[in-house]
C-alpha cells in the first residue's frame, strides 16, 4: 500500500500554472448582517484610536446600537426575501449557510446583543467616581487593581470603551457560528467570539480579582476545549477528506463505497468518524455548558462583570446551540443512532446535575449559572428530537430563554451594596419589601426559568418536551419534568427570600437605573410575557425556520 | 514511512499536551501545552491532507496557526494582568470561586 | 363551534382579572378603596356567574354550552376553548359566591401593622386582594376550559398567586414571634408550591404525551376534550393500554396532589394552618376543587378504561383519606389544622364518589364539592374570627367562648354540624349520595366509609367542646361577639347551607345531565336494584296501595 | 286535610327559628311563643286526629308530598309525609306531652338567662321528632332521626359551662352516631335492594316478596336494630342515657323519657314487615330488649341520683317495648301502647323529680331527700301515681300495657317464650323494687337534709299543672286503651295484629305479674322503708358497685375506645409526620445532601475542571464507540 504516488499526481495538478485566479464568489448582500457587525467593530477600533476620550462613549454606544439594529434589519430583510425558506442556500462558496435556522438565530443574537449593549452602557448604578459617571468596567484593565496606575486612571475618568468593539467582534463571531457550514468556519467563528469574551470577563470594575480569575479559567478551559474540537475536526477531516458539512454527510450516508480502496485505512474509517464526532460534539457541548463540560460556567458567570455574564449566558448559548443543531442535523444525521444514546445521557445528567447542584447555591449569579446548565439540558432534549419540530422548538426555546436570562442578570446589576453588586443570596432577603417592583420583575424571570405557565419559559419547555415526546423520547420528558420540579425548588427559594423574609438592616439597596437598563429589563419582561401568552406568532416563525439547508 | 505513524505522533502530542494541562501549575506552561495540542492537530491535518490528496488540511493548518497566535495574544494578556495582580502565575492559586 | 354571541365565559374570568389589576394599581394610601374595589369586582363576578347559571340550560343537548372557541397556539394544537357543563356551572357559581365572603372576611387581614414604618412602595393590602381576585380568575378559567392545555395553564398558574397569599400573609396567631412565624409560613408556602408544582409537572409530561398520541394518530395534535372524546368514541383514536394508564396516572397524580388524596396530603395542613383563614378557605374551598373537578372532567373522560383499571386502588386511597383524615383531625391541637385534616377526609369522600362510577356517586361528589366549599368556608371563617380575637390557634387556649360570644359559638357550631354532615344541612345530601353511590357498587367500601361519619362527629364535637363549652377562661371572657361585617359573611353561608340541605334540587338538576354524560363516556351504568318495586319515582308513592287510593278518593 | 301535616312540623320549626335567630328582644316573650307554637301543633294534631277518627279504619292514612328532595339517577327522595295511625299516635304523644313540658319549663327555667334559647331548642326538638314520625321514607326519617339527636345534644349540653354537661352531650351524640351508621347503611341496602327507600313500596315488597332473600332482609333489619339501639339506649349503645341526665329536667322528661328515646321502637314497628321476614333479626331484637330491660332495671336499683335512677328505669321500660316489638305482630301494638303509657308516667315522674329538685336547690342525691311528702303534696301525689303506674299497679296505665307485653313474651312459645317471659317478669319485680326505693327515699322516712339551707316548697302552677295532667294520663290511659282493645285495633291497619297464646293463659300471667310486683315492693320496703337510709352510700356488694357504674360499660368504653383511640390517633399523627410527610421531606433533604456532595466537584481548581472535561470526553468517546460495537 503506497498511496503516496496517487497523491503526487494531485499535487502536480494543483501546482500547474493557473490561467487565471478565480475570485471566490461571495454573496455580500446575503452575509451582510455579519459584515455590518464586523465593519462596525473595526470602526469602533478606529474610534478608540482617533476620537478624543470624552466622545468615545457616546460614539461607541451609538455605533454599536446602529450597527446591531442595521444588522438586525438586514436579517429581517433576508428573511422577508425568502432566504429563510425557499431561497435558503449556501453563501460564500459554501462556507456559510443562509437559511431559516441561521437567520432566526442571527436575529435572536442581534436582538440580545442590542439589549446587552444597553446594559453594557449603563453608567448610573455605580456611584460616580470623581464626578464622572462610571460603568461596570475597569477604568484601565491593564492596571493592577487598587494600584497607583488605576487610581490615576479613575481620577482621569478613563473608561474602557473598548468593550463595545470587543462586544461587536464577539457578536460577529456568534453570527457566523450557527451559520458555519464547514468545520473550519465553525472553528474560526468559535475563536472569534470566544477570544473577545475572555477579555470581557476580565474587565470588571469591582472585584477584579474574581473577574481576572474568571477570565483565566474561561480562557484556559475554552482553549483546552477548542483544542479538542480541533482535534475532532481533524479526525472528521481524516474520515471524509473534506470539512464541508455536506461533504461529510455524504460520506457518512454512503459509507466508503466509491472511495478508493487505497484510502480505506483512513477514509470511511468509522473509528475516526466516531471519535472525531464525539470530540467535535464535546467542543460544542462545552460552549453550551452541558455536564460534564460545564465546570467553567459557575465560576465565569460569577466572576465576569454582570452585563457580560448576561450577554454571555444569553448569546453564547444561542450561538452554540445553533452550531450544535447544524452539526447534528446536517453533518451527522446518518449516524443518529450513534450519537443519540450519548446525547441522551448528556441531556439527562445536564438537566439533573444543573438542577441538583443549584439547590445549595448561595450566590445569585452562581445560581443562575447552574440554572443555565439545567436549561441547556432541557434544550438538549429538544435537540435530540431530530425532527423539524425539534429544531423549531429549540429555536423558540433559545429565543425565549435568552431574553429571560438577559433580564435576570440586568436585575442583578441593580441590587447593590457598598461593595458593588450584592450577589450573596442572603442579602436579597426582604427585597420584595424594599422594592416590590424590582423583586416582582425578578420573580417573573424566575418563574419563567421555572417554567410556570403563562411565561415564555413554559411555552419553550412545552415545545421542546413535546418535540422530544413525539420522537419517542418519553422517558427523557419524564426526567425533564422531574428535574424541572427540582429546579423549581431553588427558584422558589429566591422568591421566598425576597418576599417572605424581613429585610435586613444592612441589606443592599436597589439602584435606580438609567433608561438603558430599564429598557433592557422591560424588553425582557415583555418578551417573557408575550411569548408566554401568545407564542403562536413566534412559534410560526421558528417553525418556518425549522429546515437546514444542505 | 507509513503516514499513519504521523497520526500516531499527532495523537501522542495531543495527549502529551492534554496531560500537561492537567499536570502543570504555571499558567504559561499550561497555555503552552494547549498550543502543543493545537500543533498536534495541525500535524494530523497535514497528514490527512497528504493521505486524501487534497489541500484542505494544509490550509486549515495555516488557519490554526493564526488562531493560535490570536489566542496567544489574548491569553498572555490575561495571564500577565493576573500575574501583576497576584504576583504568581500558578493556576492553582486562582481558585477563589468554587462550590 | 365558534359562538359569536357575547363571550360570557371569558368575561366571567376577565372581570376578576381586571379587578386584580385595578386593585393592585391603587396607591399605598388608598387601602380602603382597594378593598372596596376588590369587593365590587368580586360581587360583579358573582352576578355574572349567576347570569351564566341562568343562561345555562340543563336539558340542552351536547355536553358543553356557552362555548367559545378561538385559535390560539396552533403549533401546540391548543385552542382557546371554553364551555361549561352543569358541574362547571355549579363550581363557578360556588367560586364566585365564596370570593366576596373571603374578601369581606379578610378585610383587615392584610392591614399593615401599626408600628410598621410607612413604606410607599410596599402595598400588602392591595396585593392581598389583587391576588385573591387573580386566583378567582384562574380558577374560573380552569373550570371553563375544555381544552386540556388551556386548563393546565391555569391549573398551574394559580399556584403562584396562592403561593404569595399563603406565604405573604399570616394570622399572627401561631404563638411564635413574627420572624419565626414568617419562616414557618414561608416553608408552608414552599411546600404547597413544590408539591403542586411537582404534581403539575408530572401532569405536564402526560399532557405532552397526550399531544404526541393525538398528533400521531389524528394527524394534528389536539387538546380539545370534546374532539378527543369523539375521536375515541368513533375509533379514530385508540390508546394502547399501557399508554393510557401512564397518561391517566400522570393526570391523576396532579389532581390527587391538589385534591389532596392520601398520601399526597401533607402540604395541606401546613398551608391551611399558616395561612390566614380566608386564604385557607380559598385553598380548600376553591382551589382544591379544581383537582376533584378535573378528575371528573379530564381523568374519566379522556381515559375511561384506565380510570376503570385504577378505580380499586383509588377507592382504597380515598377510603384511607376519609378515615385517616378524620382520625388525625381528632388528634390536632390547632384549630385550623384540625379543619384541614377534616377537609382531607372530605376530599376522600369526593374522590370516592367520583370513582364509584355511579350517578349517585358522581352527582353526590359534585354536590359535595359545592357543599364542602360552603360548609368549610363557614367553619373556617368563623374559626378565623375567633382566632383573630384571641390571637391563638391552639385549641387549648380556648374554653367557654360560648358564654362570651354566643353568636360566634352558635355559627361555629352550625359550621361544625355541616362539617359532620348533619341531615338537614347541605353536606348531608352530598355525603349520603356519595355513600349510596359507592355502596351500590362497592358495598364493603361503602360500609367502611360510613364509619367516617362517626369520626366526623367526634372531631367536630371535641373541637366545639374544648373551645366553646366549659367554664370560660380568663383570656376568653372578654372576647367580643361577631361584628356586623362578620355576620354578613357568615349569615348567608349558613342560610345557603340550610337551603341546599332542604332543597338541593336546583343543584341536582344542574348536575345530573353532566354526570350522565360523564358516565356514558366512561361507559358505566348504575347497578340495578335486585327487586323492582312498582313505584314510579317522583310521583305520589303508593304507600300501602289499597289504603292510599281510598285516601285519594276521600279527598 | 293532608295539607295540615306540614303545619304540624312548621309550627315548632318556626318557633325554633324565631327564638334562635330572634335575638335579645324576644327574651321576655320567647318562652310563651315557644309554648304557644307547641300547643298550636298539638291543636293541629287534634284536628287531624278527629278527622282521622271520622274515617274508616282502612282509609285513615294521609299523604302529603311537598317537593322532590334529592333526585339523582335512580335515587329519588321526596320531602313527603305520611300520617297513619301509628304516626298519629306518636304525633299526639309528642305534641301533647311536648306542650305540657313546654308549659312546665316556663316555670322550671324561669331564672335561667338563656331561657329563650332553651325554648328554641325544645321547639327544634318537636319539629325534628315530628318529622321523624311523619316522614314517608327512610331518608327523611333519618333527617328527623339526626335532628332529634341534635336537639338532644343541644339540650343535654344546655348548661355548657358545666364540663360534665358538655361531655355528656358529646357522648350522647357520638353514641347515637354509631347507631346512625346502622340506619344509613340500612337505607343504602334498601336502595340497592329495592331501588327505593320509601315506606310504602319497601314495606310492601318486604312483606310480599321473598325475592330479596332473607339474608338481605336480615341485614337490613339488624342495621335498623343497631340504629334503634343507639337512639333508644339499648344494650350495647345504652351508655349515653345516664349521662344525658345532665340536661335540664324537662329535657329528661320529654326527650330522654317520653319521646325521643322511643324512636327506636317506632323504627322497628314501622319496619315491621322487614323484621317479620327476618326471624333471625327478630331474635336479636328480643334479646336486646330482654337484656336491656334487666340491665336498666339493675342499674336503676343502684343509683342514688334520682334522675339517673329514673334513666335506668327508662332504659328498662324501653327494653320492654323493644322486646314487644321484636315479637312481631303479636307485640307491635303493645309495644306502642306501653310506649304511650310510659310517655305519660315517665314524663310525670321526671317532672316530679324536677319539681323535687326545684324545691331542693337542685339536689339530685336521693340520700339527701326524705320525708318530702309533707312539703310537696302535689308533687308527691302526682309522682306517686306515676310510681304506681310504672310498677304496674293493677288498674293503672302501666299495668295494662306491661302485662300485655309479658303475656306476649310468654306467647312467643317454646323455651324462648319462657326465657323472655321470665326475664320480663323478673324485670317487673326489679322495677317494683327500684321505683319503691325511689319513692321511699324521696318522700318517706326522716329528713336527711339541712333545714337551714334547704327550704323545700311546692312548685309554681306552671309546673304542677302539667304534672297533674300527666298523672291523669298515667292513671287512665292504659284502661281507656284497653276497652275493647281499642288501641290495638286502632293500630291494626299499620302494624297488623296477631293474638298470641301464652302457655299459662292470660289470667295466670296477670297473677304472676302482680305477685312479683308485690315481692319487689316488699323487698324495697324491707331495705329502705323499715330502717333509715344512710346519707352516705354504703359500699355495697360487687353487683351494687358495678351497677352504680352502669355495669362497667363506661369503664369498658374508656379503656377500649377512648384510650385505644387516643393511642391510635397519636400514633397516626406521628406516622403522618415521620412517614408520609417524612418521605417528602426526606427526598428534599436527600436532594440537598446530593447537591452538597456534587458541588464539591466544583472545587475552584482549573486543572481539576480540565481533568473532568477530559474524563467526560473519554466517556463520550467510549460510549459512542461502544454503541457501534467497535
Amino acid at each position: 500500500m503506497n498511496p503516496v504516488t496517487d497523491v503526487h499526481t494531485l499535487w502536480t495538478t494543483a501546482a500547474e500554472v493557473p490561467g487565471r485566479i478565480p475570485a471566490p464568489h461571495i454573496e455580500y448582500a446575503q452575509i451582510s448582517p455579519t459584515l455590518i457587525v464586523f465593519g462596525a467593530a473595526i470602526v469602533g477600533v478606529l474610534i478608540e484610536a482617533f476620537l478624543p476620550r470624552r466622545n468615545r462613549y457616546t460614539a461607541q454606544l451609538l455605533l454599536s446600537v446602529v450597527a446591531l439594529a442595521a444588522a438586525f434589519a438586514a436579517v429581517i430583510g433576508l428573511a422577508a426575501g425568502g432566504f429563510a425558506t425557499t431561497k435558503a442556500h449556501l453563501a460564500a462558496m459554501g462556507a456559510l449557510a443562509v437559511d431559516g435556522p441561521a437567520l432566526f438565530l442571527q436575529g435572536t443574537i442581534l436582538l440580545v446583543s442590542l439589549v446587552a449593549v444597553f446594559t453594557f452602557a449603563e453608567r448610573r448604578l455605580d456611584p460616580a467616581a470623581h464626578g464622572k459617571r462610571v460603568d461596570s468596567f475597569a477604568a484601565q484593565a491593564a492596571a493592577v487593581p487598587g494600584g497607583a496606575a488605576e487610581q490615576a486612571a479613575v481620577k482621569a475618568g478613563f473608561a474602557t470603551t473598548e468593550v463595545f468593539p470587543i462586544l461587536l467582534f464577539a457578536v460577529g463571531g456568534m453570527l457566523i457560528f450557527p451559520a458555519a457550514n464547514d468545520l473550519l468556519t465553525l472553528f474560526v467563528a468559535l475563536e472569534v467570539f470566544s477570544l473577545p469574551l475572555y477579555i470581557l470577563c476580565a474587565l470588571a470594575r469591582r472585584k477584579r480579582l474574581l473577574s481576572q480569575e474568571a477570565a483565566l479559567k474561561y480562557f484556559l478551559l475554552g482553549a483546552f476545549s477548542s483544542a479538542f474540537l480541533l482535534f475532532g475536526i481533524a479526525l472528521l477531516y481524516g474520515y471524509a477528506g473534506t470539512v464541508t458539512y455536506a461533504g461529510i454527510a455524504e460520506v457518512v450516508a454512503d459509507g466508503a463505497k466509491q472511495i478508493d480502496p487505497a484510502l480505506a485505512g483512513t477514509m470511511g474509517n468509522d473509528a475516526l468518524l466516531l471519535i472525531g464526532g464525539a470530540l467535535a460534539l464535546m467542543g460544542l457541548l462545552f460552549k453550551v455548558g452541558a455536564v460534564p463540560f460545564h465546570m467553567w460556567t459557575p465560576d465565569v458567570y460569577q466572576g465576569a462583570p454582570t452585563p457580560v455574564t448576561g450577554f454571555m449566558a444569553a448569546a453564547t448559548k444561542v450561538a452554540a446551540f445553533g452550531a450544535l443543531l447544524r452539526l447534528l442535523y446536517v453533518v451527522l444525521p446518518g449516524m443518529r443512532w450513534d450519537w443519540r444514546p450519548v446525547m441522551w445521557g448528556v441531556a439527562i445528567v445536564t438537566m439533573l446535575g444543573g438542577a441538583i447542584v443549584a439547590i445549595t447555591q448561595s450566590d445569585i449569579k452562581r445560581l443562575l449559572a447552574y440554572s443555565s446548565i439545567a436549561h441547556a439540558g432541557f434544550i438538549l432534549a429538544g435537540v435530540l428530537a431530530t425532527t423539524r419540530d425539534g429544531i423549531s422548538s429549540v429555536l423558540f426555546y433559545l429565543a425565549a430563554y435568552s431574553f429571560v436570562t438577559l433580564g435576570a442578570f440586568a436585575v442583578v446589576t441593580l441590587v447593590r451594596d457598598a461593595g458593588g453588586e450584592a450577589t450573596q443570596l442572603s442579602k436579597w432577603a426582604g427585597l420584595g419589601r424594599r422594592s416590590p417592583l424590582v423583586a416582582a420583575v425578578f420573580a417573573v424571570f424566575l418563574l419563567a426559568f421555572a417554567g410556570i405557565p403563562l411565561t415564555s419559559g413554559f411555552a419553550g419547555k412545552f415545545a421542546v418536551f413535546k418535540a422530544a415526546a413525539q420522537s419517542g423520547a418519553g422517558w427523557l420528558v419524564v426526567i425533564g419534568v422531574l428535574s424541572s420540579a427540582i429546579a423549581a425548588f431553588f427558584y422558589i427559594r429566591v422568591i421566598v427570600l425576597m418576599f417572605f423574609h424581613e429585610p435586613k438592616a444592612d441589606g443592599p439597596t436597589v439602584a435606580v437605573p438609567s433608561p438603558l437598563t430599564t429598557t433592557a429589563i422591560a424588553i425582557g419582561v415583555v418578551v417573557t410575557l408575550v411569548l408566554g401568552l401568545a407564542p403562536q406568532y413566534f412559534l410560526d416563525l421558528a417553525g418556518q425556520a425549522g429546515t437546514f439547508v444542505r | 514511512m507509513n503516514p499513519v505513524h504521523y497520526l500516531y505522533l499527532a495523537a501522542l502530542l495531543f495527549t502529551i499536551g492534554a496531560a500537561g494541562v492537567l499536570i502543570r501549575r504555571n499558567a504559561i506552561v499550561v497555555f503552552m501545552c494547549i498550543e502543543l495540542m493545537l500543533n498536534a492537530c495541525n500535524l494530523a491535518f497535514v497528514t490527512f491532507s497528504r493521505l486524501h490528496g487534497n489541500l484542505d488540511g494544509q490550509i486549515i493548518a495555516f488557519f490554526t496557526m493564526v488562531v493560535a497566535a490570536a489566542e496567544v495574544v489574548v491569553g498572555l494578556a490575561i495571564i500577565v494582568t493576573i500575574f501583576r495582580t497576584r504576583h504568581t502565575a500558578s493556576v492553582d492559586d486562582a481558585s477563589l470561586m468554587k462550590l | 363551534m365558534a359562538d359569536l354571541s357575547f363571550p360570557l365565559l371569558t368575561c366571567a374570568a376577565a372581570l376578576p382579572a381586571v379587578g386584580a389589576v385595578a386593585t393592585a394599581a391603587l396607591p399605598a394610601a388608598r387601602r380602603t378603596a382597594a378593598k372596596w374595589v376588590a369587593l365590587l369586582f368580586s360581587v360583579a363576578t358573582f352576578a355574572l356567574a349567576l347570569v351564566i347559571a341562568f343562561r345555562f340550560d340543563p336539558g340542552a343537548k351536547g355536553p358543553f354550552q356557552l362555548t367559545e372557541s378561538h385559535a390560539w397556539i396552533a403549533d401546540f394544537g391548543v385552542r382557546y376553548e371554553l364551555g361549561v357543563d352543569g358541574i362547571a356551572v355549579a363550581l363557578i357559581a360556588l367560586t364566585a359566591l365564596l370570593i366576596p365572603f373571603v374578601i369581606l372576611a379578610g378585610w383587615h387581614d392584610a392591614d399593615p401593622l401599626e408600628e410598621a414604618r410607612p413604606n410607599r412602595r410596599w402595598r400588602p393590602t392591595q396585593g392581598f386582594f389583587a391576588l385573591i381576585l387573580a386566583v378567582e380568575a384562574m380558577v374560573i378559567l380552569s373550570f371553563e376550559a375544555t381544552d386540556v392545555f388551556l386548563f393546565y395553564l391555569f391549573f398551574e398558574a394559580m399556584l403562584i398567586p396562592m403561593y404569595f397569599l399563603i406565604g405573604g400573609f399570616g394570622d399572627g396567631a401561631s404563638g411564635a414571634d413574627e420572624g419565626e412565624a414568617a419562616a414557618r409560613r414561608a416553608s408552608a408556602a414552599v411546600k404547597f408550591l413544590l408539591y403542586n408544582l411537582a404534581g403539575g409537572l408530572i401532569m405536564l409530561a402526560a399532557v405532552i404525551g397526550l399531544y404526541a398520541v393525538t398528533a400521531d394518530q389524528l394527524g394534528t395534535g389536539t387538546f380539545s376534550l370534546q374532539q378527543i372524546v369523539e375521536a375515541r368514541a368513533s375509533g379514530h383514536l385508540t390508546l394502547g393500554t399501557g399508554t393510557e394508564r401512564l397518561l391517566f396516572l400522570g393526570f391523576f397524580f396532579a389532581f390527587a396532589v391538589k385534591a389532596p388524596l392520601w398520601p399526597l396530603h401533607t402540604w395541606l395542613p401546613g398551608a391551611m394552618g399558616e395561612a390566614t383563614s380566608p386564604v385557607a378557605v380559598l385553598i380548600t374551598a376553591v382551589v382544591d376543587k379544581v383537582g376533584t373537578f378535573a378528575m371528573l372532567r379530564f381523568c374519566l373522560q379522556l381515559f375511561p378504561e384506565a380510570s376503570s383499571w385504577a378505580t380499586p386502588a383509588i377507592l382504597v386511597l380515598a377510603l384511607i383519606s376519609i378515615l385517616y383524615g378524620a382520625l388525625l383531625a381528632v388528634a390536632q391541637r390547632d384549630i385550623k389544622r384540625l379543619i384541614a385534616y377534616a377537609s382531607i377526609s372530605h376530599f376522600g369522600f369526593i374522590i370516592l364518589g367520583i370513582f364509584a362510577m355511579t350517578s349517585q356517586g358522581q352527582g353526590g361528589a359534585t354536590l359535595y364539592m359545592v357543599n364542602h366549599g360552603i360548609s368549610t368556608a363557614a367553619l373556617m371563617l368563623v374559626a378565623g374570627f375567633l382566632i383573630s380575637r384571641r390571637g391563638s390557634r391552639l385549641i387549648a387556649d380556648y374554653g367557654g367562648v360560648q358564654k362570651a360570644a354566643p353568636l360566634l359559638a352558635g355559627t361555629f357550631l352550625i359550621g361544625g354540624l355541616a362539617t359532620l354532615s348533619l341531615p338537614g344541612l347541605a353536606p348531608f345530601v352530598s355525603e349520603f349520595l356519595v355513600l349510596v353511590g359507592t355502596f351500590s357498587r362497592y358495598p364493603v367500601i361503602g360500609v367502611i366509609a360510613t364509619a367516617g361519619i362517626v369520626l366526623a362527629a367526634l372531631y367536630v364535637l371535641v373541637l366545639y367542646q374544648r373551645t366553646m363549652t366549659g367554664p370560660p377562661k380568663d383570656e376568653v371572657r372578654a372576647l367580643p361577639d361577631l361584628r356586623v361585617r362578620e355576620l354578613v359573611v357568615v349569615g348567608p353561608l349558613i342560610a345557603l347551607l340550610l337551603f341546599l340541605g332542604v332543597y338541593p334540587k336546583p343543584l341536582t338538576d344542574l348536575v345530573n345531565p353532566a354526570v350522565d354524560h360523564t358516565l356514558s363516556v366512561v361507559d358505566k351504568q348504575d347497578p340495578k336494584p335486585e327487586v323492582r318495586v312498582d313505584a314510579v319515582p317522583g310521583h305520589q308513592r303508593a304507600g300501602h296501595p289499597a289504603h292510599h287510593h281510598d285516601a285519594e278518593a276521600a279527598k | 286535610m293532608e295539607n295540615l301535616i306540614a303545619l304540624l312540623i312548621a309550627a315548632p320549626l318556626v318557633g325554633a327559628a324565631l327564638l334562635l335567630c330572634g335575638g335579645k328582644r324576644l327574651d321576655r316573650t320567647g318562652h310563651w311563643i315557644g309554648t304557644l307554637l307547641a300547643v298550636a301543633s298539638f291543636a293541629v294534631a287534634a284536628v287531624l286526629f278527629t278527622d282521622m277518627l271520622g274515617r274508616t279504619a282502612d282509609d285513615r292514612a294521609l299523604h302529603q308530598h311537598l317537593f322532590t328532595w334529592i333526585p339523582v339517577g335512580g335515587f329519588h327522595a321526596d320531602l313527603a309525609f305520611q300520617l297513619d295511625q301509628l304516626s298519629m299516635t306518636f304525633v299526639l304523644l309528642i305534641t301533647g306531652v311536648g306542650s305540657l313540658i313546654h308549659l312546665y319549663s316556663v316555670g322550671y327555667m324561669a331564672h335561667d338567662e338563656r331561657r329563650r334559647r332553651f325554648f328554641g331548642y325544645l321547639n327544634l326538638f318537636l319539629a325534628a321528632m315530628l318529622l321523624l314520625v311523619l316522614a314517608d321514607n327512610y331518608l327523611l326519617l333519618y333527617v328527623g332521626w339526626e335532628g332529634v339527636g341534635l336537639a338532644s345534644y343541644l339540650l343535654i349540653g344546655f348548661w355548657q359551662h358545666k364540663p360534665s354537661a358538655a361531655t355528656a352531650a358529646k357522648k350522647a351524640f357520638l353514641v347515637n352516631r354509631v347507631g346512625d351508621v346502622g340506619l344509613s347503611i340500612a337505607i343504602m341496602l334498601l336502595f340497592t335492594t329495592f331501588g327505593t327507600f320509601a315506606f310504602g313500596p319497601v314495606l310492601d315488597a318486604a312483606g310480599t316478596a321473598t325475592s330479596a332473600g332473607e339474608g338481605k332482609l336480615t341485614a337490613i333489619a339488624l342495621l335498623l336494630l343497631l340504629a334503634a339501639c343507639g337512639k333508644s339506649a339499648q344494650v350495647p349503645l345504652q351508655s349515653w342515657l345516664g349521662d344525658a341526665m345532665e340536661g335540664p329536667t324537662p329535657v329528661s322528661a320529654l326527650i330522654h323519657a317520653a319521646t325521643m328515646v322511643t324512636a327506636g321502637v317506632y323504627l322497628i314497628t314501622r319496619s315491621g314487615t322487614v323484621f317479620d321476614a327476618a326471624p333471625a333479626a327478630q331474635t336479636a331484637v328480643v334479646v336486646v330488649g330482654a337484656v336491656t330491660l334487666l340491665f336498666g332495671a339493675i342499674v336503676g336499683c343502684a343509683k342514688d341520683d334520682i334522675k339517673k335512677a329514673l334513666a335506668g328505669s327508662t332504659m328498662s321500660q324501653i327494653g320492654y317495648m323493644i322486646l314487644a316489638a321484636g315479637l312481631g305482630p303479636i307485640g307491635y301494638a303493645f309495644a306502642i301502647m306501653h310506649l304511650v303509657t310510659h310517655g305519660f308516667f315517665k314524663a310525670g315522674l321526671f317532672l316530679g323529680a324536677g319539681s323535687v329538685m326545684h324545691g331542693m336547690n337542685d339536689e339530685v342525691d336521693m340520700r339527701r331527700y326524705g320525708g318530702l311528702r309533707k312539703h310537696m303534696p302535689v308533687t308527691f301525689v302526682t309522682f306517686g301515681l306515676g310510681y304506681l303506674a310504672i310498677i304496674g299497679f293493677p288498674g293503672l296505665s302501666g299495668f295494662f300495657s306491661k302485662d300485655k307485653i309479658i303475656e306476649a313474651a310468654f306467647a312467643k312459645g317454646g323455651t324462648e317464650g319462657w326465657i323472655l317471659g321470665g326475664a320480663a317478669l323478673l324485670g317487673a319485680a326489679i322495677t317494683a323494687f327500684y321505683m319503691t326505693r325511689v319513692m321511699l327515699m324521696t318522700f318517706f322516712g326522716e329528713k336527711r337534709w339541712d333545714p337551714d339551707e334547704v327550704h323545700p316548697h311546692e312548685s309554681p302552677k306552671t309546673m304542677t299543672i302539667p304534672m297533674i295532667i300527666l298523672a291523669f294520663g298515667s292513671v287512665f290511659a292504659g284502661g281507656l286503651f284497653s276497652v275493647n282493645e281499642a288501641f290495638v285495633h286502632w293500630l291494626e291497619p299499620v302494624t297488623s295484629l296477631a293474638h298470641g297464646h301464652p302457655p299459662l293463659g292470660a289470667t295466670a300471667t296477670t297473677a304472676a305479674t302482680v305477685v312479683v310486683l308485690l315481692l319487689g315492693v316488699a323487698a324495697a320496703w324491707l331495705m329502705y322503708g323499715r330502717k333509715p337510709v344512710p346519707v352516705t352510700a354504703p359500699r355495697g356488694s360487687v353487683l351494687t358497685r358495678a351497677a352504680r357504674r352502669d355495669l362497667l360499660q363506661d369503664d369498658f368504653n374508656h379503656v377500649v375506645l377512648v384510650r385505644g383511640g387516643t393511642h391510635l390517633t397519636d400514633t397516626l399523627v406521628r406516622l403522618d409526620h415521620t412517614l408520609v410527610d417524612g418521605a417528602v421531606t426526606g427526598t428534599a433533604v436527600a436532594m440537598g445532601g446530593l447537591s452538597g456532595c456534587l458541588r464539591r466537584l466544583q472545587n475552584g481548581f482549573v486543572r481539576s475542571y480540565a481533568a473532568q472535561m477530559v474524563g467526560g470526553a473519554a466517556v463520550l468517546v467510549a460510549v459512542t464507540l461502544l454503541m457501534r460495537g467497535v
